[in-house]
């Protein structure tokens, strides 16, 4: 598997993680230690403003009928990312401002549109799609509409980006020419 | 049933002067705001994150395997802050479970695989069964056995909790011993 | 004397009203407008592990402990008062079973000590809150459908009518017509079939019906995916969502669907009150709120008397229907609210102590209480 | 702890003949016996809320139905709500002209409104205006079928009353002619007066009869509710439609469509104390302060009764002898003499009841009625079968006193004696042997019972009758589950 780790100007990325494969990284970002992503089936962007804390898992799984060149995973801006959540796809696209709780879990079958919230513990499986914000919580999979999407992080990004630099090893940025993520993914094809 | 040993590699765990047994594959960030009170245990992959702000515990504490410790936030109009993590003696923390609570009194047992949400004030006295959800800001009364997800009150606890806790944090810790090096 | 009786209102402790149905169980005080909890009929139990139905029990031990546990539940979690030296109206069913009301009074008078049990039947009670002299009462609940006339606050006894028309066969046979939609065998919860049936189901007109039996087939209501933890949704076709409550509507040889028993208690009253009852109907229970059942039921019934038997022996022309002044799954609760209050705290009960003499209840089923005293058999009987 | 978290392996006899692991069994001092759950009378003490933790005086709780005023519950998914603050966006004056209310607006005004942290919900989602102040002023609702149920209430209360007074009439007219119908109307409902009154029948009391003069009975009518024209061709939306449990937890409105859902009130918790049944002694008083967890009161059984615990067993073979290794541990602050006993060498217990004070005797018969009654009626016989029978060693064993201090010195002694495997402080460890019936089923349940014979010490202080004996001896018994049979 090859690396390559791009990580964009202003993200904050922890040393104690475990990325492999082809990922970006946004600007604005965290990733908190222990955090485990891997791009098998085909590149992960991540973009700006996402919040990814300890023990999650985002994983870009290898299927059978992928296209060649693989799709990348997209995943929006200002997604948070709670402990111990997973995330698993073949390919496609996360949409912004959504909610992965603590130990969520959301299979390959899945799409998620935006301002969504998926519930401490729940593990989504079965294939469906998620309209915007739509809530789910609770060990029977309660749905219901929220009226608005979910506030942003940006306050909280501001303080993790301050005081995270003090107490941990973080991967040095190292595209310094700011660039939206589409053209930065274009731009490193897989060899 | 009592207790049976458990058994522990001897060159994993660094012992303290205060008897804290604390294993080296943890991640301890922000170590100088992480205060342990004396005879307790920090199994192998739990995080506390005493970067973000203080976390105490008070004696005989038990944190088990791949459990994380974080202090909770909460958003203000003009920043976040971020709140320090009180735990008081005597508790248990079950496998991969997360911890985001303001409070966790003495006296508690909190399962395996739990997730107790932002801001939660556990009081003295409570059990939260293996599996359970508390979403944030849920306040559990002493003496109360929460379960489910989200966790309801299922029923009371006896009212020697203290003394069961005790107990049990004890003889764990008793029986918490390095393999005998031949 | 009214002094006194004033004084000893006031020290009387507000009595509290008990409803335990089969699915639900209605508890709160006298003199208010709404049960303080609805709560499922079941309970934590320890010992075992898990949720508990209090009608689920082998031996009459068993029925005892759970129905300490549950009244334990409710007062100590849900109205928060000393079950001792307080009064309780027991709202029952006529057709209770004796152990069940002989185990209920002896946890309440021996294990909660109450001061005063008022043994009231929900018919009765449901008339209460109509304020009307004649009242047809059918009440759909959890486990049965109950047919009695109430004629001037008495029941007709002999024309009350009882089938197994309620929630549970609607759920059976909700749970049926799942399995074929989905072509496999669901095993569904109990919770979750319920779930869907309120949230989907509804009860289709008698022409609707009617050419869901033929070979062409209605055009179905909209399909409904119903997402469930852990599977991928289940498909609730449209033709379920309208045939699910079909069940209460089957006529077969034995005429005992629900408009059927309606008119049969009709058909056993007395000739002079049947027009009156069918003036009257009140339909109550927590199932009568299915969408569209009340509708059907009045357009069963205005065409059934049409039809034979009863074309020639029912001279009833005219259906009317009542509206209870509380939702309808809580009317029998409702009317034992105001009976007990209305009674001057509730001063029909049975005291403990004549409790404690007897050691039994009195029951119109049993011959100790229904044979006036002159009568020639009196003497034979035991006591 | 292992109480909590494994299934109950040993559980004790109640004096009612439950069984139940120790830590909800309790010991009643003064009858010196073992007290459960179900064969104790359970009392309201106080009333708190279970979220801000506040106390709430029972007069006030009774007022307040139950329910906390600064705390809600959210009625989608039952979780409590929390009250987040927004500033109100000076709001643009809608008239321009209006040039003096631009003053007021400029000001950023903090308001409030509910929110959810686990399904989202918030107060504005059915559009309840956000409030100014943080805790309360929200809304409340009446219930749409008071008037109605207060009309009848009236309505009997005041046939009741007519009632009443025309009995007291007859009576002092003495008229003795009370017929059977009446005796029947009088027994099953507010008929009597009722029945007047609806034949058109004259009340003789004009005074209480406003209330049933106004009254007009419910009408029915010809129309019922008919299926809404469109429920054939409407997609249904899932989320617009409350569940049942929605639903109940506002058992006035019971909330159809999701629009409908309003905050609920939460419910306040009570503190329970605990009194036997027998002596009406308390068994557990709780400290009023609901953030509390010591009780004034706590006699438990934890702390009084020997606790038994198995350390480990071998498996239990039919026809066989297990080894089978036991804890005991004195919880007392005395030293204790014990012997294990076949269950049914128990000596029978009235003997000793049978010398008893005059004072003792007196209380008994005042409350006769109670005793014959409510405690008899409870009690049950011990349902257990056991599947194996414990040798029991012949000699007393001797258990010192809990001392808090004595866990510091970790020596244990070994004793020589092949029953006592260890002991320390005041803890010993039994090795008993276990025969097993030859005709117990692989896979059955094993278990055997054993019973304690121990001295108890009472520390009750010494009442007004100096000749409360001090030393007692007690007997409990034991119920060990061993797993299952391996033929």
């Amino acid at each position: 598997m090859s690396y390559n780790i791009k990580i964009q100007p202003g993200g904050t990325v922890c040393e104690d993680c475990t990325l492999e494969g082809d990922i970006t990284i946004g600007g604005g970002t965290v990733i908190h230690p222990r955090v485990t992503i891997i791009a098998e089936g085909g590149p992960i962007i991540i973009a700006e403003y996402c919040i990814i804390e300890e023990y999650s898992t985002i994983i870009h799984k290898k299927s059978d009928k992928q296209e060649n060149p693989p799709k990348p995973l997209f995943i929006g801006a200002h997604n948070v990312f709670e402990v111990g959540c997973k995330l698993e796809s073949p390919c496609g696209h996360v949409g912004e401002s959504n909610v992965f709780e603590c130990k969520s879990f959301v299979g390959v079958d899945v799409k998620i549109g935006s301002g969504c919230v998926i519930g401490a513990a729940c593990q989504l499986t079965a294939p469906q799609t998620l309209v915007d914000n739509t809530v789910i919580w609770g060990s029977e999979h309660h749905i219901r509409e929220a009226l608005e999407k979910q506030p942003s992080q940006l306050l909280q990004l501001d303080f993790l980006s301050k005081v995270m630099p003090n107490y941990h090893r973080l991967r040095k940025p190292n595209v310094h020419k700011r660039q939206p993520s589409r053209q930065s993914q274009e731009s490193s094809p897989k060899p | 049933m009592e207790l049976q040993d458990t058994y522990y590699n001897k060159s994993e765990y660094v012992e303290t002067a205060s008897g804290n047994k604390v294993s080296r594959q943890t991640v301890l960030c922000g170590s100088q705001n992480i205060v342990l009170h004396g005879k307790v245990i920090v199994q192998s992959d739990a995080i506390i994150r005493g970067d973000l702000a203080n976390v105490k515990t008070g004696r005989f504490c038990i944190i088990s395997k791949g459990s994380v410790i974080r202090p909770p936030f909460k958003k203000f109009s003009k920043g976040v802050a971020f709140f320090p993590l009180q735990m008081g003696d005597h508790v248990f923390v079950g496998e991969n479970t997360v911890v985001n609570a303001a409070v966790v009194g003495s006296y508690v047992y909190i399962g395996k695989n739990v997730v107790i949400g932002r801001r939660c004030v556990l009081k003295d006295c409570c059990m939260i069964e293996d599996n359970s959800v508390l979403p944030a800001e849920t306040v559990v009364p002493s003496f109360a056995r929460y379960s489910g997800s989200p966790a309801r009150l299922v029923t009371a606890l006896p009212e020697a909790m203290p003394d069961l806790m005790t107990e049990f944090t004890k003889s764990y810790y008793q029986h918490f011993l390095p393999t005998t090096v031949n | 004397m009214t002094l006194y009786e004033g004084i000893a209102l006031i020290q009387e402790k507000q009595a509290v009203v008990l409803d335990l149905g089969s699915e639900y169980t209605k508890f709160g005080f006298t003199g208010e407008a709404a049960p303080r909890c609805i709560i499922r009929s079941e309970f934590w139990c320890t010992t075992e592990r898990k949720y508990k139905k209090v009608y689920d029990y082998k031996t009459p031990e068993e029925l005892y402990d759970n129905l300490v546990h549950m009244l334990h539940l409710l007062y100590f979690r849900h109205v928060l008062v000393n079950p001792k030296e307080r009064k309780v109206v027991v709202v029952e069913s006529l057709f209770t079973p004796t152990l069940f009301r002989e185990t209920l009074a002896k946890v309440l008078f021996t294990h909660y000590e109450v001061s005063g049990v008022v043994w009231a039947d929900s018919p009765r009670l449901c008339a209460l809150t109509l304020g009307a002299p004649v009242a047809l009462v059918v009440a759909v609940g959890g486990r049965e459908a109950e047919v009695a006339a109430v004629v001037h606050s008495c029941v007709v006894l002999h024309a009350m009518q009882t089938q197994p028309l309620a929630a549970r066969a609607i759920h059976a046979s909700l749970a049926e017509l799942l399995d074929e939609d989905n072509n496999t065998k669901l095993n569904l919860p109990d919770h979750i079939i319920e779930d869907i049936k309120v949230k989907t189901c509804f009860v289709v007109g008698r022409e609707r019906a009617a050419r869901w039996r033929s070979p062409s087939w209605p055009a179905a209501a909209c399909d409904v995916a119903y997402p469930v933890a852990g599977r991928s949704a289940i498909a609730v076709a449209g033709r379920t969502r309208e045939l699910a409550a079909e069940v209460l509507f089957a006529r077969d040889a034995e005429l005992a669907s629900l408009p059927d028993i309606v008119l049969q208690c009709i058909m056993q009253c007395p000739i002079d009150a049947r027009r009156e009852l069918a003036a009257n109907i009140l339909v109550t229970g927590g199932t009568a709120t299915l969408p569209g059942l009340k509708a059907r039921l009045a357009e069963e019934l205005r065409y059934l008397i049409t039809q034979p038997p009863y074309e020639s022996r029912l001279h009833v022309r005219e259906f009317r229907f009542h509206r209870a002044p509380c939702p309808e799954n809580a009317c029998a609760w409702a009317g034992g609210a105001v009976c007990g209050a209305a009674d001057g705290g509730a001063a029909r009960a049975t005291p403990r102590d004549a409790y404690a003499r007897a050691r039994r209840l009195p029951d119109w089923v049993c011959l100790l209480d229904n044979t006036p005293p002159h009568h020639p058999h009196r003497d034979n009987l035991d006591i | 702890m292992a109480y909590l978290t494994q299934l109950d392996y040993v559980k004790y006899i109640c004096s009612c003949g439950q069984l139940k692991p120790i830590t909800s069994l309790y010991f009643c001092r003064h009858c010196l016996k073992i007290r459960c759950g179900f064969c104790i009378c359970h009392e309201v003490d106080s009333h708190y809320c279970a979220n801000c933790l506040e106390n709430m005086p029972s007069s006030e709780a009774r007022l307040k139905k139950n329910r906390c005023s600064s705390c809600f519950d959210c009625p989608s998914c039952f979780h409590t709500l929390s009250t987040r603050a927004t500033l109100a966006q000076p709001r643009q004056p809608v008239d321009p002209a209006g040039g003096d209310t631009k003053v007021e607006n400029k000001q950023p005004k903090k308001m409030y409104y509910l929110s959810c942290f686990n399904c989202r919900w918030t107060s504005r989602d059915v559009g309840i205006p956000d409030q100014p102040v943080a805790s309360g002023g929200w809304p409340e609702r009446a219930n749409p079928f008071a008037t109605r149920i207060n009309q009848l209430l009236d309505y009997y209360k005041a046939i009741a009353l007519q009632e009443k007074q025309e009995k007291l009439e007859r009576e002092r007219k003495k008229f003795s002619i009370r017929g059977k119908y009446i005796t029947l109307t009088d027994k099953t409902g507010l008929t009597g007066a009722m029945a007047r009154n609806i034949a058109g029948l004259p009340s003789n009391e004009a005074g209480s009869s406003s209330a049933i003069a106004n009254f007009v009975a419910s009408q029915a009518s010809e129309e019922v509710e008919q299926l809404p024209d469109d429920i054939y061709t409407k997609e249904v939306n899932l989320k617009q439609i409350t569940s049942m449990p929605q639903r109940l937890a506002s058992p006035e409105w019971q909330p159809a469509s999701v629009a409908r859902l309003h905050p609920v009130a939460k419910l306040l918790s009570v503190k329970r104390s605990q009194r036997c049944r027998a002596c009406d002694h308390n068994l557990t008083k709780p400290e009023y302060n609901p953030g509390s967890i010591k009780f004034k009161i706590e006699l438990l059984a934890y702390y009084h009764v020997p606790e038994v615990k198995i350390i480990s067993h071998e498996p239990v073979k039919p026809g066989e002898k297990t080894a089978l290794l036991v804890k005991l541990t004195n919880p007392t602050g005395h030293e204790m003499q014990l012997r294990l006993l076949q269950p049914e060498d128990i000596p029978p217990v009235e003997d000793r009841e049978e010398p008893r004070s005059i004072e003792k005797s007196l209380e008994r018969s005042l409350n006769l009625e109670k005793d014959a009654s409510a405690c008899r009626a409870i009690e049950r016989p011990p349902s257990y079968a056991a599947s194996s029978v414990v040798a029991t060693p012949v000699g007393a064993l001797t258990l010192a006193q809990r001392d808090d201090a004595a866990e510091y010195d970790d020596d244990t002694q070994h004793d020589a004696d092949h029953i006592i495997l260890w002991r320390k402080s005041n803890k010993l460890a039994l090795r008993l042997e276990v025969t097993t019936d030859a005709s117990a089923a692989d896979g059955a349940p094993a278990s055997t019972a054993f019973a304690i014979e121990y001295s108890y010490r009472n520390t009750v202080p010494p009442s007004s009758t100096a000749a409360h004996h001090r030393d007692h001896t007690l007997y409990t018994t034991v119920l060990l589950d061993l797993g299952k049979v391996h033929a």
